[in-house]
């Protein structure tokens, strides 16, 4: 294979460190021995629990648990190497987000009770138990605060009514980390969190056919007067917001890891292809178009490989800015978004077939620049501070 | 904005075939989705619409248009938005103009009356796994064996391929030779030998792409079009008409797709304005429209020069990569303003912008244009 | 490749202007960049060949054109490589229309004939240092002092301003009014208290792009052209001509740059081959060539349309906004294939990409256009 | 000022180390008190050896001059530094290549005999000596080996024949750096060095009139049978590229380099001018084109600022690669030219004014994407790793 700046990287130290490098392997072990198999199966029927379970064996679900309830108790960068991992497996573009949950993990790692970690923790580990968080509604979008799903108190139980829609993991989900108001006069002050717990009577979901991801699982929830006692908070009434907003850089950050892990696998297999493919008797790569275009799209990999190296230093180090993970997140989506463009024109009408990864891998990118904070949104977030 | 090159014959087409695809094809598209892709009672209605074989003259029952029509249905067509889901469907008139041109009359007499009714569709079954912008390694052979041709090969990526009743098949007659070896050849699709299904693609979920395979199938040899060896001429004789129906389709599509956007952003709340009200998003759809607008006038004038045999390779070459490109570049906007929206597949601009795609990439991929248009520059002082 | 949308006596007038070019203004180069531009005589010869003031009615001794003269002048200004270095210069015909359609017969008796023969050039002080696209917000003003107006300000950014005899100045006559405040008032450039002097600027190195200020300027109220308060009007009934006539610049230029290029890639050797033989080099002239073919259709509609009295504000704004950002994406590709010899100010080329960017920034920036092209959007269902 | 991915960045340790910032430090105070005043001096009439003398006494020439003879010792990165401060002035859109000459001076550090380097030192430290490198020839052009000036051996001397262009401080240089073939059947392998007092009969040259750069000083050479003794031979005979070749990465990365500080300037500047410029009654930074512009700069800025400082530690490390130097000079300079070309778009008709630093820094930003390796070199060399 090329020597170029591969994952990870040949010639620079992973930021990631040992620990976090040997995670990689089983992840990258995982995708290849058990997903890619049963991609075509995945595309037409959806993934099942089965392939849930087996991550599970692998060691690869909840890896920030603690050692006290059985987990690895790794750090939280485990989900970034998870979502390089899930980008740079063909397949991935097939399973959408699939296991990069431990957003929802750690909401419980951090807020649960004792109670609540022994219930579901074991279950998580397992694959038993699949996680959704179920923040966004139809009429909210960027702004949080505005969601209209409701919690009110009645003697030990929340009764819950709304909806909400473009929830990962939302058909599936065991557990669903339902974002509340449980204050609605006092928007981003009156938010919570209640576990809900899948089968609860009143729940209801539609999965949601995605441009991409067509293993994935985006789902609608309805809450129709659903009923959980109130041990099911999370953390404190009211402090959602609180609870959320350390967490957004995070979450941003994984999108980004996994832009680039989807970059470089489909430049590598476009490389492959180049050298392969024959077209007026001489192979796709002699032709000097094709060799700039593998240039132009080597040496912007290189530069959003190097980028985001900077980024996770920072986030060691505790140091990574809001304006950060913005401005990675608007860059490195496109990154990836532009290298899939040209990958899928090297390719040809190949690249058009689904039947080829390539093809999934373009479709499933464009997404990127839109979910966790659009493009746009992240400018208008910069743009306040030039003012 | 009024448009420069269209009689009030090519509009009253215009205003037939919009009327047509928004009464036939957008409220059926469940249907077609249950049904994996448009039926033939589609075709048939089209073609009492009097939609199909605008070039057929008026000998064999045809109206003996000029090929602007068919751009016209082309672009209406592009504009409707299902058209994302089911694929290029109407758009065969290619394979009419050659039968038209080249075919002889008892061929004509056969085929022309059921193409005008819908009752035949057609399929040009070229492109090979291995020979996709290089037409001239195909592998698919046709070896004469007494009055009969016996046909070989694989065929692949073939527009309305899986369910076309008739195939012009491109073989080689002698596969000794590359360009000047190879025939079109008529096989009603039901003939023995012929197997085929539809591969599943990126866009066009259920459009008919299809792949196809000639196990030794056998006809007379008077299915063949034209002489032996004239396969290029025949093809080189559609490449305008093609490209012209190509760019009609893109900007068809990346009108609809403005429209969509302009009614979704005006209509969308964010932070308690329009997304229109949004700087950003005017700007954003200013671009889009001044690309439109640009590509409408650049396909117009190429329809009034290919009316007057004035339109050269170059602009052919030029037309079908600059409206290919436009369109991805418009659709790509539009999907960033749905935002989330966008993405899923219940709404047409999700559909509309994978099936987009493959725009830069068949009928010669957006370089083979490019080497197109450097040998006409080649050829300047 | 033939162009829609000019008789024959337009094609004529096109030689001219180019032949005139070619004759009198590419071996002049050197003698207009030692005198700093371009000089009269060069005006009085523009005036024997019959170039200016193409729109003056017969009864002034014009030819009574329609504006597509203009336009095909401005193309072939554009198209000089070294006006690049001189600048705008024949571009006042803007001016001449403001006379023609609003001036009174005094007025039209006294300045159109100088106009037609070279001697009187002109120049329309509008721009001031804070208000650029915002005209409503000029500062300057013209105070009716008995039969006089005394006109103080600072105008920027004017073309032809230090060189031109007549000066339409935009000021305010009602100071207390924005845009219903202003109105345009002739003043001859040699009216004491003017005072003027170019400005250094990227581009035009030998342009007259000036910087003028009006110091108690005092002139007669027969100056006014047409009412007080009519400027906003008067400046809107030049809008679409403007546009027209920059878009036929940015096509002109960017032909001309594509000859250029093609000419050095062809002659050029690296490693052994020409650079015309890279694929790169081919595909990036493609584009070119693509990009330019698009751009002269649209304007070539807008002009057509312009004569229907047809086209449209949006379309005059999508018009600039394309063309000027065509302009640019092409000198900058071909500055790119003329490698470092592309960067020595002797070469044509490295003059031409550096006087492009203003395109996209002047008579109303990208910007500006775009929210021009959203209103129209806002209006649409 | 904004808090941005300033020049050296605020949050993240500087890749070049103290010394190396202090340098910095002096570099940028001599530009703003020494340069910056008089540049509309040297727009219309070129710089002078008063500026180069100036800059001597700051300290800032011959950095790399080991102390034993005068010099400051400083590590070869030092010219990276000035690179980034050159790019970082305004003024330095004007002046050119200017300081940035220690690719000379480090030839004769590494390959100088005492003789040469005592005769030289002195004067490169007073900025009494201004160096050029003269290589490249009208054509020859990527191709070093191809050029055709000769010298030419006659009893104890070298006769020289030939001319070179494009060569940075070529009209004014005291001690040109003459890259000739003394063994002209031999190709790449009989190529020398041969250093040529400016003044020695038979040397004449022109200033080039460039793209930006109007105080700079671009010039042809032309030697018509200029004779200098043996003893000027630099290093060993038919060596010369063997010299070469280890300095084509640092010369790539001073440019790239140079690039970054003025992207960075630039956009500071815009910053400033959006927040003070009213347009209908609003502060331009208040247009929402406005900030979604900055926030695409600053992205990219802060990207290709992260992507800087990591092959910077690969330099030090050693393990910097020329494919490393190739993606680099691609994708920086055109990071320089995207921000430049925003930035007048945003100045509007004052961008367009040579009064304004921002037009001329615009119109200087072109060259870089054409010199020391135009972009489409860096391709053809990297797609060759493809084949």
């Amino acid at each position: 294979m090329l020597q170029t700046a591969s994952l990870p990287a040949g010639d620079v130290e992973s930021p990631y460190g040992e620990e976090l490098e040997m995670y990689r392997e089983t992840v990258r072990a995982f995708f290849r021995r058990e997903v890619e198999p049963r991609v075509r199966e995945f595309e037409e029927h959806g993934s099942d629990r089965a392939i849930w379970r087996k991550a599970g064996e692998y060691g690869i679900l909840g890896a920030t648990i603690p050692e006290e309830y059985g987990g690895a108790g790794a750090h939280r960068m485990a989900i970034m190497v998870a979502a390089e991992e899930l980008g740079y497996a063909p397949s991935g573009a097939t399973m959408g987000s699939f296991i990069g949950t431990d957003i929802c993990t750690n909401f419980l790692v951090d807020h649960g009770t004792e109670e609540q970690k022994k219930a579901w923790f074991p279950g998580i580990l397992t694959g038993d138990v699949i996680q959704a968080m179920a923040l966004t509604e139809p009429e909210s979008g960027s702004d949080a605060t505005s969601i209209r799903t409701t919690a009110v108190r009645d003697g030990d139980d929340y009764v819950i009514n709304g909806s909400k829609c473009f929830i990962s993991n939302g058909s599936k989900a065991d557990l669903i980390y339902a974002i509340v108001k449980t204050d609605p006069a006092a928007k981003g002050r009156g938010m919570s969190v209640i576990l809900v717990p899948g089968d609860t009577p009143g729940v209801t979901r539609r999965r949601m056919i995605t441009q991409g991801y067509k293993g994935g699982d985006t789902g609608e929830i309805f809450f129709d007067n659903v009923r959980v006692p109130v041990s099911n908070l999370l953390g404190e009434e009211n402090k959602a917001m609180a609870m959320f907003i350390p967490t957004i850089g995070l979450d941003r950050m994984q999108i980004v890891a996994r832009s680039v892990g989807a970059a470089q696998a489909a430049f590598e297999l476009t490389v492959e292809h180049c050298r392969n493919r024959k077209i007026f008797g001489q192979r796709l790569v002699d032709f000097q178009n094709t060799q700039f275009m593998l240039a132009q799209m080597e040496t912007e990999i290189s530069v959003g490989r190097a980028y985001l190296d900077n980024l996770i230093r920072k986030m060691w180090a505790g140091t990574l800015t809001d304006a950060d993970s913005s401005m990675a997140k608007i860059w490195l989506c496109e990154l990836e978004f532009r290298t899939l463009d040209s990958c899928v024109q090297l390719w040809g009408g190949n690249g058009w077939m689904d039947e080829n990864p390539i093809s999934r891998m373009f479709t499933a990118a464009r997404v990127q620049r839109i979910f966790a904070g659009a493009t746009e949104l992240m400018k208008s977030l910069l743009g306040r501070r030039y003012l | 904005m009024a448009r420069i090159g269209y009689s009030d014959e090519h509009e009253q087409f215009r205003r037939t075939a919009r009327a047509f695809f928004d009464r036939e094809h957008e409220p059926q598209l469940k249907k077609f989705e249950a049904a994996g892709g448009i039926d033939k009672d589609f075709w048939r209605r089209a073609g009492q619409a009097g939609l199909l074989g605008a070039c057929i003259p008026e000998e064999y029952g045809g109206a003996g248009g000029d090929f602007t029509f068919n751009v016209i249905l082309a672009e209406e067509l592009g504009r409707t938005p299902g058209s994302a889901t089911t694929g290029s469907s109407l758009m065969a008139d290619i394979a009419t103009y050659i039968l038209v041109l080249h075919g002889d009359d008892a061929q004509k007499q056969r085929y022309l009356p059921g193409i005008l009714a819908g009752e035949i569709s057609q399929a040009m079954p070229l492109t090979e796994p291995d020979a996709g912008s290089d037409a001239t390694a195909i592998k698919t052979t046709a070896i004469r064996d007494g009055d009969d041709y016996v046909i070989s090969g694989e065929k692949y990526f073939i527009s309305n391929g899986a369910g076309a009743d008739v195939l012009y098949v491109v073989a080689k007659t002698d596969p000794s030779q590359r360009g000047r070896g190879m025939s079109v050849i008529i096989v009603d699709a039901d003939t023995p030998g012929v197997a085929r299904h539809k591969i599943p693609m990126m866009g066009w979920a259920h459009g008919d792409t299809g792949a196809l395979s000639f196990d030794d199938v056998r006809v007379p040899v008077s299915n063949l079009i034209g002489r032996e060896g004239m396969a290029m001429k025949i093809l080189m004789d559609t490449f305008l008409e093609d490209r012209l129906q190509i760019a009609g389709r893109c900007l068809g599509a990346a009108s609809a797709a403005l429209d969509l956007t302009l009614a979704y952003v005006k209509s969308r709340m964010v932070s308690g304005q329009r997304v229109f009200d949004f700087q950003n998003t005017q700007f954003v759809l200013a671009e889009c429209r001044t690309d439109i607008a640009v590509t409408e006038s650049f396909l117009d004038s190429c329809v009034v020069k290919f009316r007057d045999k004035a339109l050269s390779f170059d602009e052919g070459a030029m037309l079908k990569l600059w409206a290919t490109e436009m369109e991805g570049r418009v659709l790509d906007k539009c999907v960033q303003l749905f935002g989330g929206a966008g993405l899923m597949d219940e709404n047409p601009i999700s559909r509309m912008y994978t099936a987009a795609r493959i725009q830069r990439v068949y009928a010669g991929t957006s370089e083979l244009q490019k080497v197109a248009i450097a040998k006409g520059l080649e050829a300047l002082a």
